[in-house]
């Protein structure tokens, strides 16, 4: 028997905090409402990190009823929480990573008018995630999916007046409804067969199901759905379209929630859906195809971004294409690796860009930066770590996970591999870019103190001016140098066997992912591949094991590849870019803009959309149509009504006419009853 | 050819010539006269059906009083040849048309009636004994109930006919 | 003999003279006589139907019937004067002020 | 000849009556709530002409409905499927006319829902009428004692009867109390719905002729055992005859076009009136009289009453989308929202028809407040046009994150009481047919299209008429009208087990005929 | 010649026992005493008349008239006790004649009500008008009572005489006049049709009483003349009580005629015309006349409806909504005896009363020479003259057939009679025009309440016997929509009497192949 963790009182903790500085904030000072934003989410995260200690004690997955939601029939869905190994290092990752953001937000967002309501939507953020990550059914679950959505909503567009973060969260929203629509269905589908949406009874029924081989069945349909809702919520191809606008927020909210964890819900819930997608092939096939397009198209745009905030932005969706890529490739575990080391340094790489900005009082273009090693070192040193965790330099958390991942997916297919390891030299490539122009090199931009004027809104520290290039305060440095510290050593946790370790975060995740794959499960297949490689890990063949160092290597010299050419173009000669792009020159545009995927989504949906809707439906049915025939029904009686006025001559001999007449009709029918 | 029919005959082409007469003369007294003599020969039929009193009445009332009454008032407002205006064709294209043919159906069903009855001369008589024996038992009170009716019919004249000035002169 | 049927054909074609002269005439005064008419149709067809029946309650009805005959007339030729008044007219055709 | 007075009065239910609470004031509480109102109205109608004292009296008589309504909640048993606080008298004696009323799971919420949004009625419209104040209160408050008696008929005569009433109050509060287009919105609003219903009438005279009797229950139980021997030829233009009727009131595509004009010219009582309960009544009566009398019509029917629900709900939502008008998008939101009533109703399953009714009440608070809010916004600048606003968040916080959280819950956020709702009526409609289920979670997507849009336009960005700079935020006691709204949509997305217990069974028994329908289907 | 008629009537009547082999008894002067009553307080006023000052004479007359219209009422209490016929078969007392003896009565007392002030404002002779109205009265109840076609002819000339009368009563006006030519016109033609039909009937029967000529109708097969005669007499009924084809004259008639005229003539005589017709369909039961109501029913219906539609004058209006009324009343005639009759008997009740109320607020507001009758005058009275615009408004409902008002049960029974006698056709026509007609009414009620007023329209305070008088609509229209059971029943028993004696064997009910659900 386990004992009451209970657990909801770690979402409700924020969700506390949230009220509090929502309906007070605004009458209360700044020192209160930090100290409720940092207490309830810091309880929460207390409140996780004492599960974990206990974790050990317990027989999981540990299953807690909270209260009754929604009761139809035989079907119910309930306030339950479903503890495993897997959402347990996601509540670790959540609650600390947030935490330490909310500590960087206290810096970062100090200025800011609406300062409680910052805080209250940041709790109001981690409620809803916790909530999705803690849930024990998919609606539960899907509760958080639609509140982290709402969340995210409210803080990309927390400077709503300006029309383009309003854009950008309302168009976040909405793309993730799309997603949303596949999730909503694929429960649908699991209620109608299953009967239920609790995980323990959802996957209890799957879990005798053999794997659907023979063509696309029940689960493939409901991984493929499933997938659609991760592609929204986690940016992926073709739903990524909002994650880059979602720049516009705040900076301390694209390092939680559009780096850290909300995107990473979709990654989440796939792997929570495993015992689905390993019964469904061809669905796991389309996560990896999805997420590996995803991981190099987003990457090859991240190259000609100048948004500093951007080209992480375009990483984060790449970097989430290789989670996905990893899942799809059964590699959950791996997923998840990667899911966790890259909140660590990618939440560490957004709040040092908020430094960056910070620093340069509010300017995101790298073209207007550089040279500011010296200026703001914390900042350049924890930006470092970060950068070189993503490259996959060897030693640093990212290395650890994208190695995994790629090596994992070269088990499944070696084109995979080859666009992972492509897409990783991209990766290093940019990111040294952005490393070279930020802080190499010579300061390029305006004097801060001038900056204000203009397009300043951009940032809270636009509003004040501290004049010059100044280092970040402590309260936003020491979330940096945490984080940093993580994105060095975070990937000792999971240091797989070639490399001497021996995949410690593998074998804690093992009672998640492993034994739960179809009975059926050695013939051909993606989920293949992963499960058997487990059971046979102990006494790993030594030629895997050199192969696989090969392709580390591989993986590795690709990255200093990437670093090399990033330092050679940005650093040595930096007049080469443009002849570059010159000569690349449709392509470049091409690339600068997006490969135009915002128009091109503009043109084929939205515009005949809202056209259509204006003049075919509303204009064109609703009153060319259906209003005009009631109305020319009613004009149609009224001139009917004109017309059989005229019967009314006002002739006393017409009437007489009509009534002859009258009669006439009347006796002949009458005539004719007799006679009949 | 009986005397009987004759007689039938030659009050009803009086008949039908009155009536043709009053829809083609112009001028309305020209109109009184012809409908006097339809009245008058309609009293000769009422004769040779018997009905005695009634064809009395007939010329008494109707060819006397009531026609009287019409001359009295035609010529009281001195009413002139009418004039042909078209005010209506719905009369004409309809209300004479239907009429003509409901005559012709009329004729149709009396004809397939009673084409073998035949009344004789002074079928029923009716003397004004037993006439009066009827209204003043059987219908004595639709009877009382004329004078209500003629009555009104006083008062409506009286009503209708005084000149209105009588009291309108308090109208401002 | 002579059958009720050329009677009630005198009487039918009277109320049909009577009809159309309703129909046709523009003179009030003459409409009304052709309302007369009418009734003189009808009168014929009840003493033909009482000679028919034996019934003497259909020469009755022909007392009643010039009884409202008067009463209409009365009544009738009032109201004609009446309009005559007010409208100096007795073209039918030009009383038409109330209409649509 | 007689007609009904011999047939009918056999009442099978009320022999074993006896589990149900039969005590005095249970027999009377319906016909209190019905008439409190309409009491008050007529109290009002010989106050002297003091606005303030007319305003006091129609609130303290709207609250004094909504705390007796709260009795039918606290005391009803949940278990049971009858009707419940069932009052059967008599009434017209030829023809046979009761004054039947009761309540079940699904008539339950519909009356608490009117009473709750009646005194926000009075609220919002306490400094917005000034003029006619005590002509408006009466209506609102007939208007109410109609709407309630709608939902608590149970003789189809006595429906019918407060269904015709509702249309006078709500007709003229549209036609005078409204905006420039008034008259012929309210005329509009009013012959659409008048000629629609007439259809009903004559199915109900045709029920009553052939049964003897208007009593719903009476009329069910014949109709289930095959005692009439004309109906199966019958049916369906039985069928249509109500549901033209409720269609027209729901108002199912396409069937709309008055929704639209009658909202934006209506005050804002009425239209939350109009949105909140009486478009409820076109789909109350589908789930009560064409499912619970022509089950067999209902299916067969219901494919193109499906497709009809559906295409109103795309539709709706779109044509909501390019609406350059406040009220007018919230109407066609109206519109699409309804359809997946419609939808959930004919989905025949236990999901779908919870689902449906849930939809009803969650719409009736959430669009009710939207529409309260638009209002507020229209005492402050005279005009609902989009382009007139924008960035009106800076000036008034308050209203915009009260606007924000029942917009949420209009675009059926989780949590919200617009999720529940939709989220089972989709699921029921799934299970019927996926297509439809499919087809309608796009609404999923539309909703949030078109509200956030609206809401964007008008609240994010800069203040761009000045005239807006000036708008004050909400006053205490326009808070004291919102919150409710709000507090409401939250509860009941958070705990709809609440609701749910009681419209469950009552879901339940509605649907037993379709499961016997349906195996006798499947018999064939 | 007034005098000498006077006189030399009751000396007939002195001197007709002597010629009779039996005298009447007392009983048949007590079955028909509310029209002695009635008629003799018509002469009072008549006598009275130039007796009195000009100025008092109008309230004095007013109030004998009125108390002449409430001892009618109190007769007919007393008739009702003895039911039975009266005067050799030719009238008879049943609760048939009973409930319109009381409907008429009560109309013209509610007219004479509402006429003091059109009176005084419109500078009408008094005794005329009231001893016209009572006469009038006179041969309308007759109608209801008669069963001896000789009397229901000369009752029919009566009311038909006294109403052309009435209607061109505004002396002043040439509409008036002109109103009252064309009703004297077409109605004496439409007589002249309804008298060749009786003509014809007797000469197929051989009889002029009703319930002769049903048995004799039934005992044979019924002779082509009959239908023929019957054709004719719809054709002069149907005119009485504007029903298409038939109703042309009943606008511009409705126009020019005083307004409480108007009021009157749509109820009092048409009530006792349909109670004719209704006689007349179920006694003398040919095969067909089904149809020709049918076909009247819809075209009334219709017509009346649509050519309501775009009327400005609310005199008018109400006379199109008047020809609809009709056509709902003949739905009732159309359906199966029994249920028709009592539906059609209350409609009639509950149209008196609503169209009576109607008419009084219109006569009201018409004012002086009826200026105020256009649906413009109308704009913002619900604002200048509240109660007034409210008693209208709820007359108008009832007139739509609105809930809580007489009219709901009305048209509700009409069409549940309908319906039960399977004329579904006929049944959606009807609910599909209360449907189109709700318009024309709801647009007066647009013009009181919706809109502000453009003219200056002069308000009245309301006299006291014009509030009796719309209290006492209002309280019938009010009563009969919430407690419609008691006059239902007293209908439907009547009813029953009615057809019982009329036919023993119900007559064959209508084809089935009306019915959509048997298509």
């Amino acid at each position: 028997m386990n004992p009451n963790l209970n657990l909801w009182l770690i979402p409700i903790l924020p969700l506390a905090g949230a009220a509090i500085n929502g309906f007070m904030g605004k009458r209360s000072s700044r020192r209160a409402v930090t100290t409720v934003a940092l207490f309830f989410s810091g309880a929460a995260f207390a409140m996780a990190l004492l599960v974990a200690l206990r974790f050990s004690s317990l027989s999981l997955p540990y299953q807690e009823f909270f209260a009754h939601w929604i009761r139809s029939g035989s079907f119910s869905a309930d306030f339950a929480f479903y503890l495993d190994q897997l959402s347990l290092i996601m509540l670790l990752v959540v609650t600390g990573v947030g935490f330490l953001i909310h500590v960087y937000s206290v810096g970062y967002m100090w200025d800011d008018p609406s300062y409680y309501r910052f805080f209250s939507y940041l709790n109001l953020f981690m409620f809803f995630m916790l909530t999705l990550v803690l849930a024990g059914n998919y609606l539960l679950m899907f509760i958080g999916w639609e509140g982290v959505g709402l969340a995210s909503y409210l803080l990309i567009g927390f400077w709503f007046t300006k029309d383009s973060a309003a854009s950008a969260g309302k168009k976040a929203f909405i793309v993730n409804r799309i997603g949303d629509f596949g999730f909503l269905i694929a429960l649908f589908l699991l209620i109608e067969h299953f009967g239920s949406l609790n995980f323990d009874q959802v996957f209890g029924s799957v879990m005798p199901l053999s794997a659907e081989t023979a063509g696309a069945g029940l689960l493939t349909t409901i991984g493929i759905l499933l997938m659609v809702g991760a592609c929204g919520k986690s940016a992926q191809i073709p739903l990524y379209i909002w994650l880059p606008d979602a720049m516009e927020g705040p900076t301390p909210v694209s390092a939680l929630i559009h780096a850290a964890t909300m995107v990473t819900a979709g990654v989440y819930m796939v792997s929570r859906s495993h015992v689905i997608f390993e019964r469904a092939p061809i669905a796991l096939t389309v996560v990896a195809i999805i997420g590996t397009l995803t991981a190099f198209f987003a990457a090859t745009i991240g190259i000609a971004q100048t948004d500093i905030k951007k080209v992480l932005a375009y990483s984060t969706v790449s970097q989430l294409g290789y989670m996905f890529m990893a899942c799809g490739v059964g590699a959950f575990s791996a997923g998840i690796f990667h899911l966790m080391t890259h909140a660590f340094f990618k939440g560490l790489l957004f709040l040092a860009a908020g430094s960056v900005i910070h620093a340069v009082g509010g300017e995101q273009d790298m073209r207007k930066m550089g040279g500011l090693r010296e200026k703001i070192p914390w900042t350049f040193w924890t930006m470092t770590a970060g950068t070189l965790a993503i490259a996959g330099i060897p030693g640093l958390a990212g290395f650890f996970s994208k190695d995994e991942i790629l090596w994992r997916a070269y088990q499944a297919s070696w084109a995979y591999w080859l666009v992972g390891v492509v897409t990783a030299f991209i990766t290093s490539f940019y990111m040294f870019r952005l490393w070279f122009m930020t802080f190499f090199g010579k300061y390029r931009g305006e004097d801060v103190a001038h900056s204000q004027g203009g397009n300043s809104a951009h940032d809270a520290h636009g509003a004040h001016g501290h004049g010059g290039i100044h280092e970040s305060p402590r309260v936003m440095v020491i979330p940096l140098v945490i984080l940093a510290v993580l994105s060095v050593v975070g990937g000792y946790v999971g240091v797989p066997g070639s490399l001497g370790g021996n995949n410690r975060f593998d074998k804690f995740l093992g009672p998640v992912f492993h034994g739960s794959a179809p009975a059926s499960g050695q013939h051909s297949g993606m989920g293949e591949k992963g499960a058997p490689e487990q059971e046979t890990e102990g006494p790993e063949p030594k030629t895997a094991a050199s192969t696989e160092l090969t392709f580390t290597a591989i993986s590795v010299f690709a990255a200093l590849l990437g670093l090399g050419l990033a330092w050679l173009l940005y650093y040595k000669r930096p007049e080469l870019p443009r002849k570059v792009a010159d000569s690349l020159d449709g392509f470049y545009e091409a690339v600068v803009h997006k490969y135009y995927i915002d128009e091109l989504y503009a043109a084929v949906f939205v515009k005949p959309l809202i056209d259509g809707s204006t003049r075919i439906l509303w204009q064109g049915v609703d009153r060319n149509i259906i209003d005009a025939a009631v109305n020319d029904a009613g004009d149609g009686a009224k001139h009917i009504s004109d017309r059989a006025r005229h019967m009314q001559s006002g002739n006393i001999r017409s009437y007489a006419g009509w009534v002859a007449a009258g009669s006439a009709v009347v006796i002949a029918f009458m005539i004719w009853m007799g006679v009949r | 050819m009986s005397f009987h029919l004759i007689l039938f005959l030659a009050f009803g082409a009086v008949c039908v010539g009155g009536a043709v007469n009053l829809l083609a003369q112009r001028h309305p007294i020209n109109s009184a006269l012809s409908l006097i003599a339809v009245m008058a020969a309609l009293a000769g039929e009422y004769l040779l059906l018997g009905a005695e009193f009634v064809a009395a009445v007939q010329v008494i009332v109707y060819a006397g009083a009531i026609m009287v009454l019409f001359v009295f008032v035609i010529m009281l407002l001195n009413a002139g040849e009418e004039e042909e205006t078209k005010g209506s064709r719905i009369a004409i294209l309809i209300g004479v048309p239907g009429m003509l043919i409901a005559s012709v159906l009329m004729a149709w069903v009396v004809l397939r009636r009673s084409g073998t009855e035949s009344v004789e001369i002074g079928a029923l008589p009716g003397p004004p004994t037993d006439i009066a024996q009827l209204l003043f038992h059987n219908f004595l009170l639709p009877f009382e109930v004329t004078s209500v009716l003629i009555l009104i019919a006083i008062m409506g004249a009286v009503v209708l006919a005084s000149k209105p000035e009588s009291r309108s002169g308090k109208v401002d | 003999m002579v059958p009720l049927s050329y009677y009630l054909l005198l009487s039918g074609f009277l109320f049909a003279c009577g009809v159309v002269g309703f129909l046709i005439k523009r003179n009030i005064i003459t409409i009304f006589m052709s309302i007369e008419l009418m009734l003189n149709g009808v009168n014929l067809s009840f003493v033909a139907f009482a000679a028919h029946w034996h019934a003497l309650s259909g020469q009755v009805f022909v007392f009643f019937v010039m009884v409202v005959a008067a009463a209409e007339a009365a009544v009738g030729l009032a109201i004609i004067i009446s309009v005559y008044r007010t409208r100096e007219t007795l073209n039918v055709d030009q009383v038409n002020l109330l209409k649509l | 000849m007689g007609g009904g007075g011999l047939g009918g009065s056999d009442r099978i239910h009320d022999l074993d009556g006896s589990a149900m609470n039969t005590d005095g004031f249970s027999s009377i509480i319906l016909s209190l709530v019905t008439f409190a109102p309409l009491a008050g109205g007529v109290l009002l109608m010989f106050f002297p002409r003091r606005d303030r004292d007319i305003r006091i009296f129609a609130l303290v008589i709207s609250l004094l409905t909504f705390v007796l309504s709260l009795h039918l909640p606290v005391h009803f048993q949940r278990s049971q499927t009858d009707f419940q606080y069932e009052i059967d008298r008599q009434w017209v004696s030829t023809p046979n006319i009761h004054y039947h009323m009761g309540v079940d799971g699904i008539s339950l919420w519909l009356v608490v829902l009117t009473t709750f949004l009646t005194p926000l009625c009075v609220l919002i419209s306490w400094t917005s009428i000034h003029e006619r104040v005590k002509e408006f209160f009466i209506l609102l408050l007939i208007l109410e004692t109609a709407l309630i008696g709608v939902f608590t008929s149970l003789d189809l005569f006595l429906f019918y009867f407060f269904w015709e009433a509702t249309l006078i109050p709500m007709a003229l509060l549209i036609g005078i109390f409204g905006h420039e287009r008034k008259v012929y919105a309210a005329v509009k609003f009013f012959m659409y719905t008048m000629i629609a219903s007439v259809f009903m009438l004559a199915a109900i005279l045709w029920l009553y002729a052939h049964t003897g009797s208007f009593d719903f229950v009476v009329i069910r139980d014949q109709i289930m055992r095959g005692a009439i021997p004309q109906f199966p030829a019958a049916a369906q233009w039985l069928f249509l005859g109500f549901f033209l009727a409720f269609a027209v009131k729901i108002p199912l595509f396409p069937f709309h076009t008055w929704l639209p004009d009658a909202h934006v010219e209506a005050p804002t009582a009425g239209s939350v009136l109009l949105a909140g309960v009486l478009l409820k009544m076109g789909t109350y009566g589908l789930l009560r009289f064409n499912l619970g009398l022509f089950p067999e019509q209902a299916r067969h029917n219901a494919w193109w009453v499906i497709t009809l629900a559906l295409i109103g709900i795309i539709y709706g939502a779109l044509v909501a989308m390019v609406q350059p008008n406040m009220k007018k998008l919230i109407a066609y939101s109206s519109v699409s929202h309804l359809g997946f009533v419609v939808l959930g109703i004919f989905s025949f399953t236990q999901a779908g028809l919870n689902g449906a009714m849930f939809v009803m009440l969650a719409h009736g608070i959430s669009t009710g407040g939207l529409f309260m809010l638009a209002g507020l916004l229209h005492e402050r600048r005279h005009t609902y046009e989009i382009s007139e606003f924008g960035g009106l968040a800076s000036p008034m916080p308050v209203y915009a994150s009260s606007f924000l959280i029942i917009l949420l819950a209009s675009a059926g956020l989780p949590l919200l009481n617009g999720f529940i709702g939709e989220f089972l009526v989709l699921s029921g409609s799934f299970q019927a047919k996926a297509v439809y289920g499919i087809l309608a979670a796009t609404g999923v997507i539309w909703s949030a299209a078109y509200l956030l849009w609206m809401y964007q336009r008008v609240f994010y960005g800069k203040v761009t008429h000045s005239a807006n700079n000036s708008l004050s935020d909400l006053t205490a006691f326009e808070k004291i009208a919102i919150w409710p709204c709000a507090a409401a949509a939250v509860v009941m997305g958070v705990a709809p087990i609440v609701w749910l217990g009681a419209i469950d069974p009552a879901v339940q028994a509605a649907l037993t005929p379709f499961t016997r329908v349906a195996s006798k289907m499947v018999g064939q | 010649m007034t005098g000498a008629v006077m006189i030399a009537r009751p000396m007939f009547a002195i001197f007709a026992p002597t010629l009779s082999r039996t005298l009447p008894q007392s009983a048949d002067y007590v079955r028909i005493l509310p029209e002695i009553i009635l008629s003799i307080f018509g002469m009072i006023v008549m006598v009275l008349e130039p007796l009195l000052d000009e100025e008092k004479s109008q309230k004095v007359l007013g109030w004998i008239a009125l108390a002449g219209t409430l001892a009618g009422l109190a007769a007919t209490w007393l008739i009702a006790q003895y039911p039975g016929m009266a005067f050799w078969n030719t009238v008879q007392v049943d609760g048939f004649s009973v409930f319109f003896h009381v409907l008429v009565i009560a109309c013209a007392a509610i007219v004479i009500l509402t006429s003091y002030e059109y009176m005084a404002v419109q500078r009408i002779r008094a005794g005329e008008y009231y001893a016209l109205i009572l006469f009038g009265t006179v041969g309308i109840a007759l109608m209801s009572s008669a069963i001896e076609l000789v009397l229901i002819f000369i009752a029919l000339e009566i009311s038909s005489i006294s109403s052309y009368v009435l209607a061109g009563f505004r002396r002043h006006e040439a509409s008036s006049a002109e109103s009252s030519l064309k009703y004297f016109l077409l109605g004496s033609f439409a007589t002249a049709f309804f008298l060749y039909g009786v003509a014809l009937m007797f000469g197929a029967t051989g009889s002029t009483n009703i319930d002769q000529i049903s048995k004799t109708l039934q005992a044979g097969s019924i002779p082509l003349l009959a239908f023929v005669a019957v054709a004719f007499m719809f054709v002069g009924l149907g005119f009485k009580v504007a029903a298409s084809p038939f109703h042309i004259w009943t606008p511009d008639v409705y126009e020019g005629a005083p307004a409480p005229i108007v009021g009157f003539m749509s109820t009092a005589p048409k009530a006792a015309a349909f109670a004719v017709l209704l006689r007349i369909v179920f006694v003398v039961n040919v095969p067909g006349s089904f149809w020709l109501i049918w076909i009247s029913a819809a075209l009334s219906m219709t017509l009346g409806n649509v050519g309501a539609l775009v009327q400005d004058n609310v005199k008018r209006l109400l006379a199109y909504s008047s020809i609809a009324h009709a056509g709902y009343l003949l739905v009732a005639f159309a359906a199966a005896p029994a249920l028709g009759t009592s539906a059609a008997m209350f409609y009639t009740a509950a149209y008196a009363a609503m169209n009576l109320g109607a008419f009084a607020v219109v006569s009201h507001f018409a004012n002086a020479g009826e200026r105020y009758v256009t649906l413009e005058d109308y704009e913002g009275l619900g604002r200048s003259s509240p109660l007034l615009a409210a008693t209208l408004t709820i007359f108008l409902l009832s007139l739509i057939g609105i809930p809580m008002t007489g009219g709901f049960f009305a048209k509700f029974y009409v069409f549940s009679a309908a319906v039960k006698a399977n004329l579904i056709w006929l049944t959606i026509i009807g609910v599909l025009n209360s449907g189109v007609g709700a318009y024309y009414y709801l647009r007066i009620i647009v013009m009181m309440y919706m809109r502000e007023s453009r003219k200056e329209v002069p308000v009245i305070p309301i006299p006291f016997a014009l509030r009796v008088a719309i209290a006492s609509c209002m309280a019938v229209t009010i009563y009969l929509g919430i407690f419609p059971s008691g006059t239902l029943q007293y209908a439907q028993d009547s009813a029953q009497q009615l057809v019982r004696q009329a036919s023993p064997e119900v007559p064959a009910s209508p084809p089935v192949a009306t019915s959509p659900a048997s298509l």
